[in-house]
Order: structure tokens, then C-alpha cells, then sequence
């Protein structure tokens, strides 16, 4: 099973790395980039973890680790293999 | 007395706080390893700089886990003196010791340049042989210091006088122009409620000797050392 | 066993597969000669890694050995990972230059990220802590995006790096030129100290030792570097991928701690960084230094990815890797710290007596050469030479014809401007050079100069080197390098101990280009021998052409010199009003090949600024020896751009307040372009107070051999550089005069503004 | 319209970040973390483009700055708002 994780910085803060992407894609001339976001995708390989458990698991690590909650929100997908 | 200075796997500023520790303040440094669990007969706890983990998933996030932090929680909680640096800031943010959370920089790069910045509370342990609005010359070295948090805990923090230095020009004037990676109302370090944990983005130990042509950093070590021996009955 | 690999079924070596590994027929002919059979794909793969110019210095060597490489000081000389100095007080300085043009051109961050973790694993390898890092990078002008890409790109990946494993990166250098738009250059050179007797080497003696692996785990990246690092360039280049290293500077710093651990406890025989051609040239180096073999068990080695053969295994450039030789009985020690620090190791084979690199895959033995047919026994050419033929058009320069500086005011402002002169704050304000608290003077003065805490003494290092001086004249260019080098040492009062190149050239089968190669290494030594300084490692690039089109010559010069006292470091910035400004030298009609010419008049030609050793000595001496008696407030050497740059500069460079400075020049028969912007080596601007200008000068008037010296004006507090100059044939006096906020924002501001960066 | 843009590391490319998590993952209990693999997300807000000359843009920007296509890969979805 495979997990998919999207940790993006929460909705009015300040996001420093969008902002230096929007900026060059506007240098190159891609002016139709109204805002850009920076975020991470983490792509998890999980073994023996049972379906139903695995979403209470994902979360977990999210919280504890893999996300600031002070600053981040994050979604996450899991995929059959 | 003994102070101790933790070494998390990336920690490259150790041993430059253990020798103004042991060299300039003429104490002992006890260098102590992530793994360890305790913190016995230590007088007062320094995270150091550097990049623990390799600051790969987020700074400070993972040195946060070692098996030491528990001990530097409780050493915290019972009022032990915690000084968090650079990385070290980032780790007491992470741990939940300190509010808030850092961003990038607003430019992106990693900078590493003299910065000044005012005193804004000297009645701290970490500030109390300086002046209140005193202007300190230190360097900053980080790629990641540009310092959040939401509006409610920002105005508690000003409102407790949590918030121990803001980045300003030379004569103390802390405008935004003089902020160098776009942290929030000029935050360059601040303390918890209780008074006892303080984190802070500039490197006072790289300015505390006169060969390296500055010396203001030393205040910071001076003042930890006047609030131990004041209270050198904690040995927590 | 043995049987197996000698009965193999005859190979299928076809000449196909031969060239693809960059091997000739001949060469071909050699290995079969070596092995007395013919190679299977294992040993053809690290033959042709071995053989690679990069490994085997097969064009470069037989030149190499004009270079003087022992002094008095020498510790360690060229043939190890890194040379050595002997700074006083039972230490050595260990240090050594690298290049990692071609992997930065196709992934910039990366390319130039690992070059650091290269040269830091040589460093370290010796038993000696890093303690400083510097750089010396060649991009192509920056008014493409592509190069303004490659410029950003190098220098976050040596930031990231650098920054990251916790040494700081004090100084460098940088200059731009289209002739590097499609071959970058980027040099890195690292610092360490280490105690002189702990110093450890690449050795595997002893047969029954026990052969340890320990890093980062071996996947298929960089298969073939060491190739690709022997090749010329086309389009497709961009294209090698799989060739690209990921680096970890994390991991890396746990190397280093645990490499000094075992050091400290006394745990190993020999240690070697896996760097180029990686297991292999590790195994065989050691082996081969050591009159030893080493049989590998490529099973053991721990890997990243699945299937991979031991072809992949061996030939692999993974970073972060490290091959150690334990005495039986240590190796429980040895793999306690690796778990201390969280590193991968494993006990991958032993040291036999048999002289044979013998590489098995649990059972089967899949490669079986001589160690010394690969190290020693790789091919030497004496490649043919020749000047090119534009030599002579390059060299001819007829002043008569050339006008002369108009608008001075204007050309200061527009040399102060190119990215080449201006400001490099934009660089190294991205890298950490104060982390270990040693760096006394950062980056912005003539040479970074690091404290040694143990001794109170201190380190001053510069990397140095001008490739349109080589171009124009490359015996010149090779010995300028080496003059400004330890120019910029005496500057910041240390006495120079010891040097390391790094020689970035073209494709050596052209003559021209091995021509370059020669007239330069010969320039170099004969430089260092003048000066008595020795080369103790050193590292070539060749092949940096593109699409049939060369670089220029670029040997960089990496020098390193001791200041005794703390009392003797000097920065090149003004100190105070009303200080004596004196210069030591003389300007001459220097205009061939200077900053000024390509800049004003878009022309890169002529002779370069001639050498006299003996003068270069003497003012050389005569500063230190001012520097020494405490008389000297700052000491600035005169490079690129001239004495108007040098004298601005001198201004501007402060870090806190920048003064004006009052000048008078006496023009006598120089053209005025000469005068102010010719690059005349051997001349070095001073201040002193005014208290002790009679000492400064009846010092320098008692000097032997005789110092040509003027006094120039004073430095003031007004914000301006005002400069007369006093013309024989002019009877009234011209002046010259810039306000120094205008000379600042050319100067501050000129790299980024080329960058397209505002700045922050 | 908005665009997300994923941009993960090549088969085979080291990827010592995503290591590190893994590590830190497991010393934290969650011992089924078989791989980690750490990538980066792009949120695009694009105005007045259109649909069809959107994925060449898209792919563009990618190709040109987003992605650094030596060792990395890209998708990406358009999203109508
Ligand atoms: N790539 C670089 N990395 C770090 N520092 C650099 C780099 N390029 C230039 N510098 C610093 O900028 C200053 C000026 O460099 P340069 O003009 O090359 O000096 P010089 O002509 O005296 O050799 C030096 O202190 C040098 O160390
Ligand atoms: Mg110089």
C-alpha cells in the first residue's frame, strides 16, 4: 500500500518560496501566475498495514512529525499496490 | 558551574558554544550526546546551531524526537535555564518549549551576515547584564529564521514582554526595512512565559572575543552566568 | 576459484564496447597484455575508469613532475588525498583543490554540492578536521538566463553543502567570461588541521586486515563520472543523467565526526575516500600504494537499489562513501562508532599479499587484475604540443592605435560595475564562513585568514588565478597566478607555507591546447621555486571543451600562509583619516590582457603584465616586513582592474564606514589608461599612520634588493576619491574625483543588478 | 483555474531527504514505513487562460524552471474553479 501525502502551508501564511517561483515564472513571462503556493508531497511505501488502521496511522505520523500544524495542513491519499 | 550543551546528529555550533562556555565565562561545558536521557548536574541547557537532521524535513523537526529532548522538557519545566540558538531555536519551536513556528526567509537564501538588534526586555536570564533598548551587533547564519505566529499569540507574547530582541538598525531603530528574512514584527528571539527558555535566530557565541572583532554576544553568556550564580542553588 | 575467471568463455569485448569505455585500441592491447587474457565486462569497466584521464593523469603526469613539491615545512606531498603543511606546535595544515566543472554544468546545485563533499572527504580522510572551505568559479558573462541559472544554481549547491556539514566557506573567487557559457568551472578547496603525527594515509598494508565499507548506501548514480570527466562536451551532454549524485551533507558530517573518532582511538591502518570511480579506484589506490592486494566481496556492500551487478557496484560514484583497512580485532571498534552515528558499514573484504585487486560476488570471483596494472601500470602519454597558431595575432596589441582613456571617471565607475570586479557580498552572504568561530577576517579582503584556537596563531588562504593572462601568455599566467596568490597572503601578514593547484584546460589531444598545458605547469613551478613554495596536491581538468570549443587556460592556484602573531593580520580597507597612502612597486605600460581593455574596449588581447620574480619578491618582503613592525594600517594588493580599482576598493571595503581617500599620481611617460587601470603586478597599496611614515619609509629605503615606493596622498574623511594626476607633458594637472556613495552603488550593487536580483 | 503541479525525484535518483524521514519515522514506532520518497507540490492560480493552451504552458514552465528535469519528474492536473 502506498500513501501519498500533501503538506501545504496553511491559507494566509506567508509563503516566501511561492513567491520567489511566481516571480521567475513572471520573468519568464508567464503572466497569467496570479499566486503560487509551495507545498511537499510525500510518497510513503507502507507494508503489512491493514486498510482500516492505516488512515488513523497516517494521521498520526502527519501531527507528531511529518507536518507543523502551527504553519501546515495536510491531506493525504492511500493507493492499493 | 555546568552547563550543558546537546549534540544532535548535524549540530555543527557545539563546539564553538563550549568554548566560549569553558574559554570566555570560564565554565564547564559538558558536551551531551541525543541519546542520553538525563541531564544530571546540569546547571543550564544550550541547543546549539547547526543542521540537525540535516534540517531535511523541516528545521529542527526531527531533533525534536531525540531521546534527550524528554529530559530537556523537564529540565525546562522545573525552571531550568534553556538557551536555544539558531537550529536550537528551531528545535525548541518544534518541541512546543517555545510558540510560533519558522518560515523560510523572505529572499529564499540561506544568509549569513552582522545584524543588530535591540534589547527589548533586560530582566531576562539571558539579558540581564544588558540595557534595556541596547543595540547588540550579532551575525545570523540561517536559511529558515524568518519567525510565525498567528495574531493571537503574538499579542500575548508582546503583551508579556516574551518578545527579548528585534532586528533594527544601528541606533535602535527597529523599522521594517531593517528586518533581514521577514520575520514577524522583527522577532530575532524570544523567551516562554515562565522566563526560564529562550530562543534566538543570531549566534551570540560567534561575537563574544576580541580577535573576531566583536564582542556583544558575550552579554548573553555573561547574563546566563549572573542568573546561575544568583541562583546557584539550581541544579535541577 | 581462480579457474573460474580464466576459463570464462572468450568475452564479447568488441571494439564497440571498448571505445564506449573511452579506452583506445592500444590501451586495449595493454590490459590484455596486463591480465595476459582478455578482460571480461567487470575488469574492461574498471580499466576504462581507472585509465580515465581523470584517475590515471595520463596526459598531465610526466608534466607534473617539473612542479617542486618539497620544503623544508612539507609534510605530506602530492600522492595522497591531500597535501600537508607543518604550521608549528606539533600541527599540519592539510589541504587540497578539486574540480567539479562538468557535473555542475549539467545539474548545477548538485554538481557543485558534491565537489564540496569531495574535496571535504579528502580533507578528512587525512585525519584532519575541516576547518575552512573556499571556491574559485568561472561562469560565462550573465546576460543570458541560462548562465544567470548556473551562476545561482553552483553557488546554492556549495551553500547548501557547506553550510549544511557546519564548514565555513571563507573566501574564493569568481569572474565571468563567455568563453566558459557551455564549461563552467568549479574548484573547490578545503582546509583541515589535523595533529602531524596522528596524520593517517591511503595505506592497506598488512595482509589479513580486514576491508570496511562505511557511508551512504551504493546505488547506480554517477556510473561512469570518472569517464564523463575525461570527455569533451556536445549537446547531448546535458542529457547524461543517470551520472548525476545526489549529495548528503548530513550524512557527511556523521562521516566526519566518526572518521575522527577512529582516529582518536587509534582504530585503523589506512582510510580512503571513494570518490572518482569509487570501490575501485579506493581498493586499487590503496593497494597499489601499499604493495598490497585487496579482495572484495562485492555481496557485502550495502546497496540502495536492487539488481545491481558488480559492475554497477564497483564502477558506482554514490557520495559519502569511505573504504577503511582495520587490523583483525579492531573491526568491532570501528563498526560500534559507525552505529554511534547512525552509519552504514560493513566488513567487505581483507588485505592479501598477492598484489591482485580481486573483486568476488559471494563465491564467484568476477574480476582478478594486478592492482599495480591499474594504478601504476595505467598508460602515460607524452602527448604532442604546439602554440596554436592565433598566438601571435592574440599577443599583437599596438598601442598606437589603441586611444586613450577619455572619461576616467566613467571607466572607474564601469570596471567597478562588471561583475567580475564588483561586490561578490551576493555570493558569500549565502555561505556560513563564521561557523567555528575561527575566521578572523571574512570574506572581502585580500585572503581569508582562519585562528587556530589550539596555538594562537592563524591561517591566512586565497585561491587565485587569471585565465586571459594564460590565454595570452600561459608560462606568464601560470607564474602570475602563483605571484598574486602569495601577494594576497603577504597582504594579510602571513608568510605564504605552501601551495595546491588545480589545472582546468581543454582537450589535450590538440597540441595547442597541451601546448597551453605545459607553458603553464612549467610557469607555475618555476614561480614556486622562485618563491620557494612548494606544491603539495593539486588536481587536473581536462577536456573542458564544448562543441570543439575550449576554455580558456585556467590553472587556479590555492595558496596558504601562517601569521605567527595575532598582531600581524591585515585587512586591505582604509583604517583612519588622515593615514599616509604608499605604494610599493611601480606601474608600468601593462594594458595586454587587463579588465580594463576587455571592458572598454571589448578586447582581450596583447602580452599580460610581465613577472619579474626578483621585483615580486622584494615588494612581497618589504611588506610583510612592514606588517611585522606593526607599522602597516592596511595592505591592498593591485589586481584586475588597476590601480583605480585597488584605490576604490581600499575605500569602499570597510565593513562598517567607508572614507575618501585624496590622491596625486605622477603620470612621467604613461599612457594614462597605464596609469590608472594597467594591471602591473608587484604592487601592493599600503596605509600607515602618519607617526610612522619616517620608520615606513627609511625601512623600505634600507630594503635589499631596492623597493621602488611613492606616496600617493592621504586617506580623508570628506566622501570622496580625488585623484590629480600630474602629467609631464600636460603642464596643468588633470583632476579626478568620485563621490564615494557613486563608486559604492557601482560596486555594491553591480553582480545583482547583472543578476537581475534586487537587492535584499 | 488552478494548477497542481507534482514534482518528484527520478527512479533511482538518491534521496537523502526522504531517508531521513523514513528514519525518523521508524525510530518513532511506525515501523511499516517501508520508503520515503520526498517531492515537491506547486499550487498555481492561472487567470485568463485557457483550457486547451493551458497543458502546454503548463508542461512549459515545467520543463523551463519548475522541475529540475535532470533529476526530476513532473505531473500535474488542472483544476476548473
Ligand atoms: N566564490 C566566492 N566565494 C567566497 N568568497 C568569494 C568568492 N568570490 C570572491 N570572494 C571574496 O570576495 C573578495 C574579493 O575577491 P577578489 O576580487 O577575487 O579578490 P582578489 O582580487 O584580492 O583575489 C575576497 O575576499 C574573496 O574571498
Ligand atoms: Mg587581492
Amino acid at each position: 500500500m502506498k500513501a501519498k501525502i500533501y503538506i501545504t502551508l496553511k491559507n494566509g501564511i506567508h509563503d516566501p518560496q511561492g513567491q520567489a517561483v511566481q516571480q521567475s515564472l513572471h520573468t519568464l513571462g508567464f503572466d497569467s501566475v496570479h499566486d503560487v503556493r509551495m507545498g511537499k508531497l510525500l510518497e510513503l511505501d507502507l507494508q503489512d498495514m491493514e486498510k482500516e488502521s492505516a488512515e488513523a496511522t497516517i494521521e498520526n505520523m502527519c501531527k507528531k512529525l511529518l507536518a507543523n500544524t502551527v504553519i501546515e495542513d495536510f491531506r493525504y491519499e492511500i493507493v492499493e499496490t | 558551574m555546568n552547563i550543558g550543551i546537546i549534540v544532535f546528529p548535524g549540530s555543527n555550533c557545539d563546539r564553538d558554544c563550549a568554548h566560549v562556555v569553558s574559554e570566555v565565562i570560564g565554565q564547564t561545558a559538558h558536551l551531551i550526546w541525543h541519546q542520553d536521557s538525563s541531564l544530571n548536574g546540569m546547571n543550564a541547557i544550550i541547543l546549539p546551531g547547526g543542521f540537525s537532521y540535516g534540517d531535511y524535513l523541516r528545521t529542527g523537526s526531527i531533533a525534536r524526537f531525540s531521546p534527550i529532548m524528554e529530559a530537556v522538557i523537564d529540565f525546562a519545566g522545573r525552571g531550568g535555564l534553556v538557551l536555544g540558538i539558531c537550529n536550537g531555536c528551531q528545535i525548541l519551536l518544534e518541541a512546543g518549549l517555545l510558540p510560533g513556528a519558522m518560515l523560510r526567509n523572505k529572499n529564499v537564501s540561506f544568509i549569513c551576515e552582522d545584524v543588530y538588534v535591540r534589547v527589548e526586555n533586560a530582566d531576562t536570564p539571558f539579558t540581564n547584564t544588558c540595557q534595556s533598548g541596547q543595540v547588540l551587533r550579532l551575525p545570523i547564519a540561517h536559511a529558515d529564521g524568518n519567525y510565525y505566529t498567528d495574531p493571537v499569540t503574538l499579542s500575548a507574547l508582546q503583551a508579556n514582554a516574551q518578545v527579548v530582541f528585534r532586528y533594527c538598525d544601528k541606533d535602535g531603530h527597529s523599522m521594517p526595512s531593517m528586518n533581514p528574512n521577514g520575520s514577524i514584527d522583527n522577532i530575532a528571539g524570544i523567551r516562554n512565559a515562565k522566563g526560564n527558555v529562550l530562543g534566538l535566530m543570531p549566534h551570540p557565541e560567534r561575537c563574544a572575543e576580541e580577535i573576531l572583532g566583536n564582542q556583544d554576544g558575550r552579554l548573553i553568556f555573561t547574563s546566563l552566568l549572573a542568573s546561575l550564580i544568583g541562583n546557584a542553588a539550581l541544579t535541577v | 576459484m581462480t579457474e573460474d575467471i580464466k576459463t570464462l568463455p572468450p568475452s564479447h569485448i568488441t571494439p564497440d564496447l571498448i571505445q564506449q569505455h573511452g579506452l583506445s585500441e592500444e590501451e586495449y592491447t595493454q590490459i590484455v597484455t596486463h591480465l595476459g587474457r582478455e578482460p571480461n565486462l567487470t575488469e574492461l569497466g574498471i580499466f576504462s575508469v581507472m585509465w580515465s584521464e581523470h584517475c590515471s593523469y595520463k596526459s598531465s603526469r610526466i608534466h607534473l613532475k617539473r612542479l617542486p613539491t618539497e620544503g623544508p615545512h612539507v609534510v605530506q606531498g602530492p600522492g595522497e588525498n591531500a597535501g600537508a603543511v607543518d604550521i608549528g606546535d606539533g600541527l599540519a595544515a592539510v589541504f587540497k583543490m578539486e574540480s567539479h566543472n562538468h557535473p555542475s554544468f549539467i545539474e548545477p546545485f548538485q554538481g557543485a554540492a558534491t565537489g564540496v563533499g569531495g574535496i571535504l572527504r579528502d580533507i578528512f580522510t587525512m585525519g584532519a578536521r575541516p576547518i575552512a572551505l573556499l571556491n574559485s568559479l568561472r561562469f560565462g558573462e550573465l546576460d543570458t538566463p541560462h548562465n544567470r541559472h548556473l551562476v545561482k544554481g553552483v553557488v546554492s549547491g556549495i551553500s547548501w553543502y557547506g553550510n549544511c556539514i557546519g564548514v565555513p566557506t571563507v573566501g574564493g573567487e569568481i569572474t565571468f567570461n563567455d568563453i566558459y557559457s557551455k564549461n563552467p568551472l568549479v574548484n573547490v578547496f578545503c582546509l583541515g588541521i589535523v595533529k602531524k603525527d596522528r596524520l593517517l594515509r591511503g595505506l592497506a598494508k598488512g595482509a589479513g586486515n580486514q576491508v570496511l565499507y562505511i557511508g551512504a548506501k551504493t546505488g547506480r548514480d554517477g556510473i561512469h563520472g570518472a569517464t564523463m570527466a575525461s570527455d569533451s562536451f556536445d549537446d547531448a551532454s546535458e542529457k547524461k543523467r543517470p551520472n548525476v549524485q545526489v549529495g548528503d551533507p548530513f550524512l557527511e558530517k556523521l562521516l566526519l565526526e566518526a572518521c575522527l573518532e577512529f582516529l582518536e582511538q587509534d582504530l585503523l591502518i589506512g582510510i580512503q575516500d571513494m570518490g572518482a570511480a569509487g570501490l575501485t579506484s579506493s581498493s586499487c589506490e590503496m593497494a597499489s600504494r601499499s604493495g598490497t592486494g585487496i579482495e572484495l566481496d562485492v555481496a557485502k556492500v550495502p546497496r540502495r537499489e536492487p539488481d545491481m551487478t558488480p559492475y554497477d557496484v564497483l564502477l558506482s560514484e554514490s557520495q559519502e562513501r569511505m573504504l577503511l583497512v582495520a587490523q583483525p580485532g579492531k573491526e568491532d571498534a570501528v563498526l560500534a562508532v559507525c552505529r554511534k552515528w547512525g552509519i552504514d558499514a560493513a566488513v567487505v573484504g581483507r588485505v592479501t599479499d598477492d598484489g591482485v585487486l580481486r573483486i568476488r560476488e559471494g563465491d564467484q570471483i568476477v574480476a582478478e587484475i594486478p592492482a599495480d596494472a591499474i594504478a601504476e601500470g595505467a598508460p602515460r602519454y607524452d602527448r604532442p604540443s604546439a602554440p596554436p597558431q592565433y598566438q601571435e595575432i592574440l599577443q599583437a596589441l599596438n598601442l598606437d592605435t589603441l586611444p586613450d582613456v577619455k572619461d576616467p571617471v566613467d571607466a572607474l565607475l564601469q570596471l567597478l560595475d562588471c561583475p567580475t570586479i564588483a561586490s561578490k557580498r551576493w555570493v558569500f552572504r549565502q555561505y556560513d564562513y563564521m561557523v567555528g568561530t575561527n575566521t578572523v577576517v571574512c570574506p572581502g579582503s585580500d585572503a581569508a585568514v582562519v585562528r587556530i584556537k589550539e596555538t594562537g596563531k592563524a591561517l591566512a588562504m586565497t585561491t587565485d588565478g587569471n585565465s586571459r593572462y594564460c590565454l595570452l601568455h600561459p608560462y606568464m599566467g601560470g607564474g602570475l597566478a602563483v605571484a598574486e596568490a602569495a601577494r594576497n597572503l603577504v597582504c594579510s601578514g602571513a608568510k605564504p607555507l605552501g601551495a595546491t593547484d588545480c589545472l582546468n584546460f581543454g582537450n589535450p589531444e590538440r597540441p595547442d591546447i597541451m601546448w597551453q598545458f605545459i607553458m603553464a605547469v612549467e610557469g607555475i613551478a618555476d614561480a614556486c621555486r622562485a618563491f620557494d613554495i612548494p606544491i603539495v596536491s593539486g588536481n587536473v581538468s581536462l577536456y573542458n571543451e564544448t562543441n570543439g570549443l575550449s576554455i580558456y587556460p585556467t590553472p587556479i592556484i590555492g595558496m596558504v600562509g601562517l601569521i605567527e602573531r595575532e598582531d600581524d593580520i591585515t585587512t586591505q580597507w582604509f583604517k583612519q583619516p588622515g593615514d599616509v597612502v604608499v605604494l610599493l612597486g611601480e606601474t608600468r605600460e601593462d594594458i595586454g590582457g587587463t579588465e580594463y581593455l576587455k571592458i572598454m574596449h571589448s578586447r582581450e588581447q596583447g602580452m599580460p603584465p610581465w613577472l619579474d620574480v626578483e621585483r615580486e619578491q622584494a615588494v612581497q618582503q618589504c611588506a610583510l616586513t612592514l606588517i611585522q613592525k606593526g607599522w602597516v594600517q592596511s595592505a591592498h594588493d593591485c589586481s584586475e582592474g588597476g590601480l583605480l580599482v585597488t584605490l576604490a576598493e581600499c575605500c569602499l571595503t570597510h565593513p562598517s564606514t567607508p572614507l575618501g581617500a585624496t590622491i596625486t599620481l605622477s603620470q612621467e611617460r604613461l599612457r594614462l589608461d597605464a596609469l590608472l587601470f594597467g594591471e602591473s603586478p608587484s604592487r601592493i597599496v599600503l596605509s600607515v599612520t602618519e607617526g610612522n611614515l619616517a620608520h615606513v619609509t627609511q625601512c623600505i629605503q634600507d630594503m635589499e634588493p631596492k623597493v621602488p615606493m611613492s606616496l600617493l596622498g592621504h586617506v580623508t574623511d570628506t566622501d570622496t576619491l580625488a585623484v590629480t594626476v600630474q602629467g609631464e607633458q600636460h603642464a596643468t594637472a588633470r583632476h579626478l574625483s568620485w563621490p564615494i556613495t557613486d563608486l559604492a552603488d557601482r560596486w555594491h550593487n553591480g553582480l545583482t543588478r547583472q543578476l537581475g536580483i534586487e537587492h535584499s
